[in-house]
């Protein structure tokens, strides 16, 4: 049983990083940064 | 050939914010030899590697013989010789066996013939066998300036050719071009030298940041009279009559 | 097309025989790594015997980058990569000329560094002309990506480090074809038929694909 | 707009799918009858994979249509393809071995499936490293819409080699044939959860295109007023 929450776990995870990842380039957008952001 | 030899119509090319060139105008007709003169970073380069389709994605037409670059162009490329800042040529092969190589290339029917002219036409025979690795920077210059000659072009784009040569090859270059335009061909090279600019150019033009300010015939110009104009432009930004 | 690749072949065979930089390279290279082998594993046990194959190809894809690199850095350094874009001929021409080229000088230091192999994994060659297949036809697949990807990473920053992370993945099936058709050659497996067709499917798709697409690659927009 | 009303389209549609299919799985799915619960691994694994396949063709057909029309549109899509792609896929290399190591004692297999899903992780890693290194965003396009079309060519190549190579080392399989004698309930849950997952790649693909949409249109807004700064000057 703990395997399957582990999995699952791991989904939600991988799924929640890259929403934050998304709102971080997004926020990487806004004009105050010009510095090259990492991910162009 | 009643079209020009080279036509850019608007040329505009950005890197991100920067426009390197803002719609530029430029004709050169055969027996024409045209100067570009400007600031470092005024385009001049851009210009050339522009028309020698070097530079594919930007705004506005180039058209070579009345052959536009639209498709690969090959026809109007191989009516082209380019030669820019670097020699393109095979540091570990001998000057004739790069000139042979850049022939065939081109498809040139008597490749060994012309290789072999154009190495004497600029005195390099005596070097012919020896690696270009081993040549002098003037040497390989002037190399440079007969591969990009090899394939009988009728256009030719040179991005500061008198660079690293010395009196000599300097006045052989001269003579070439000047044979060259008299036979028909149109030439557009980019320099700082007026001196060496006056002896060849029949026309020049002036870049600033992009744009062009100057287009004057030289014909009824001294070479004098012509640095005080440049100056002019360089320093006011704006031409004088 | 064939005009231009025939040009470009000769070209780089005569920079290499004066250089000889690509083979050298890739065999010293090959060699270093097969007496890694050696001493990271006991080599002598039969096991071992039947992976030689194995430990042979690996060496090869490592060595191979090596060459495939040095192939596209010589037309970067003197600018010549440009006057080649220019030219007014197929760029598929270019790259079968290259491709040719890198694919002979892969297959003859192969057959240079074979002798040592035979003597570090005493093995012993049941079928030559088996063997002569799998490392041509390993070569031409090595060559055919090797050549695309050495182009494309030529324009980039990290150029030796992007080939072998492009390349390696890519070549995992003409890896696994190579390993198998080898160790058949060697004695130590059966059934070759099917990679040999694999191999020669890989060789066919990737020639034609980087063909059609080299001049996207070539270009300098 | 248009993408508003889809985007809101896809977000129900997923939350629609993806409930139906959490309920499926824990309450209608039966437990199967060797591996036990963590069989239901297999409802997550093999949508995730079959989906990660999907964002690879769209990133080969958005480079296929780049390379034609050079339009930067197309490269925004490939990027963000390959970028959900990526994630997929190594969900999938993660909830691949939670099941393997409970069921078969080991945490890797070189299962046929999950080996070429391991070899597709490296294509499109490299394909997206390859990005980063290359500064013209013209120059990026139209290498990485390169290696977008070959590395996707290489998929079927993979697929056999691994597929016969793994006949002559047999392996334990880890999803079965082709949804090979599933029961059918079992197979309904998988549709439900594979269309649940097809939804979610969708509206991360799209909100990962918004990014990339967002910043040229600052990017054309900036040049924009650079050029009007810059003809302000001279005249």
């Amino acid at each position: 049983m703990s395997w399957l929450i582990a999995a699952y776990s791991a989904v939600l995870l991988g799924i929640f990083f890259f929403v934050m990842r998304i709102r971080r380039l997004r926020r990487g957008l806004t004009p105050r940064d010009d510095r090259r952001s990492p991910r162009r | 050939m009643s079209a020009h030899a080279l036509e850019c119509e608007r040329i505009t090319k950005r890197y991100g914010r920067i426009a390197a060139l803002n719609s530029v105008d430029v004709s050169v007709d055969p027996g024409e030899c045209v100067a570009i003169f400007g600031r470092n970073g005024a385009g001049k380069t851009t210009l050339l590697h522009v028309a020698g389709s070097l530079i594919r994605n930007f705004d506005g037409e180039v058209r070579v013989f009345g052959q536009s670059r639209g498709d690969n162009g090959s026809d109007a490329r191989r009516t082209t010789g380019l030669v820019l800042h670097e020699t393109c040529l095979y540091d570990d092969l001998t000057a004739a066996e790069n000139l042979r190589f850049f022939a065939r290339l081109y498809q040139v029917s008597d490749a060994e013939r012309r290789a072999g002219d154009v190495l004497a036409r600029f005195e390099l025979a005596d070097r012919a066998q020896s690696v270009v690795r081993t040549l002098s920077r003037g040497m390989k210059q002037r190399l440079a300036i007969a591969r990009a000659m090899v394939h009988r072009p009728r256009l030719l784009l040179m991005d500061e050719p008198f660079t690293g040569l010395d009196e000599p090859s300097s006045q052989t270059l001269v003579t070439v071009l000047r044979e060259f335009v008299r036979d028909g061909g149109a030439v557009v090279l980019s320099t700082h030298d007026v001196e060496r600019a006056f002896d060849v150019a029949t026309r020049a033009i002036v870049l600033e940041r992009g744009s062009l300010t100057l287009d004057r015939s030289l014909a009824d110009v001294d070479a004098a009279a012509f640095r005080h104009a440049y100056w002019h432009v360089l320093f006011t930004g704006t031409a004088r009559a | 097309m064939l005009q231009t690749a025939r040009a470009v072949l000769e070209k780089d065979f005569r920079i290499e025989l004066r250089t000889r930089d690509a083979i050298s390279a890739a065999l010293v290279f090959s060699i270093l790594v097969l007496v890694v082998f050696n001493f990271a594993l006991d080599v002598n046990t039969p096991e071992m015997r039947r992976l030689a194959a194995g430990f042979f190809w690996v060496a090869f894809a490592f060595a191979g980058t090596l060459a495939l690199d040095r192939s596209f850095a010589l037309e970067k350094e003197s600018g010549a990569g440009r006057a080649l874009a220019l030219a007014p001929v197929d760029a598929g021409g270019i790259y079968l000329g290259k491709c040719a080229a890198n694919a002979a000088f892969l297959f003859i230091t192969q057959l240079v560094a074979l002798p040592l192999f035979v003597i570090f994994f005493d093995v012993s060659i049941q079928r030559a002309g088996a063997l002569a297949a799998s490392f041509a036809l390993g070569s031409i697949a090595f060559a055919a990506v090797g050549t695309l990807f050495s182009a494309v990473a030529a324009n980039t920053r990290m150029r030796g480090l992007l080939l072998p992370i492009l390349f390696l993945p890519l070549s995992v099936p003409a890896l696994i074809a190579s390993v198998e058709t080898t160790s058949f050659a060697l004695g130590n497996a059966e059934g070759p038929s099917f990679w040999f067709t694999l191999l020669v499917v890989y060789d066919v798709v990737f020639l034609t694909a980087s063909v059609l697409v080299f001049e996207y690659v070539l270009e300098e927009s | 707009m248009s993408r508003c009303k889809f985007a809101i389209f896809i977000d129900s549609m997923l939350f629609i799918t993806m409930a139906a299919a959490m309920a499926m799985i824990f309450l209608y799915a039966p437990i199967e009858s060797e591996m036990g619960i963590v069989q239901k691994i297999f409802y997550v694994h093999v949508p995730l994979a079959w989906n990660a396949f999907l964002g690879f063709a769209m990133v080969f057909y958005y480079s296929f249509r780049y390379l034609s029309t050079r339009n930067p549109r197309y490269d925004r899509r490939a990027l963000s393809a390959a970028e959900v792609g990526v994630l997929f896929t190594t969900l999938v290399l993660i909830t691949g071995p939670i099941w393997a190591k409970p069921v078969w004692g080991i945490w890797w297999t070189w299962d046929a499936r999950l080996t070429l899903t391991l070899v597709l992780w490296l294509i499109y890693i490299g394909y997206l490293m390859l990005r980063r290194y290359i500064e013209s965003p013209e120059r990026r396009a139209v290498l990485a819409a390169v290696v977008g079309i070959t590395g996707f060519i290489d998929v079927p190549l993979v697929y056999f080699a691994i597929r016969w190579w793994r006949t002559q080392h047999p392996q334990p399989v880890i999803a079965g044939g082709e949804g090979s004698g599933l029961d059918p309930a079992m197979a309904a849950t998988l549709w439900v959860s594979v269309a649940a997952f097809t939804f979610l790649f969708l509206a991360l693909f799209g909100r990962r295109l918004d990014v990339e949409v967002e910043r040229s249109r600052r990017e054309t807004e900036r040049d924009a007023a650079e050029a009007a700064h810059a003809q302000g000057v001279r005249t």
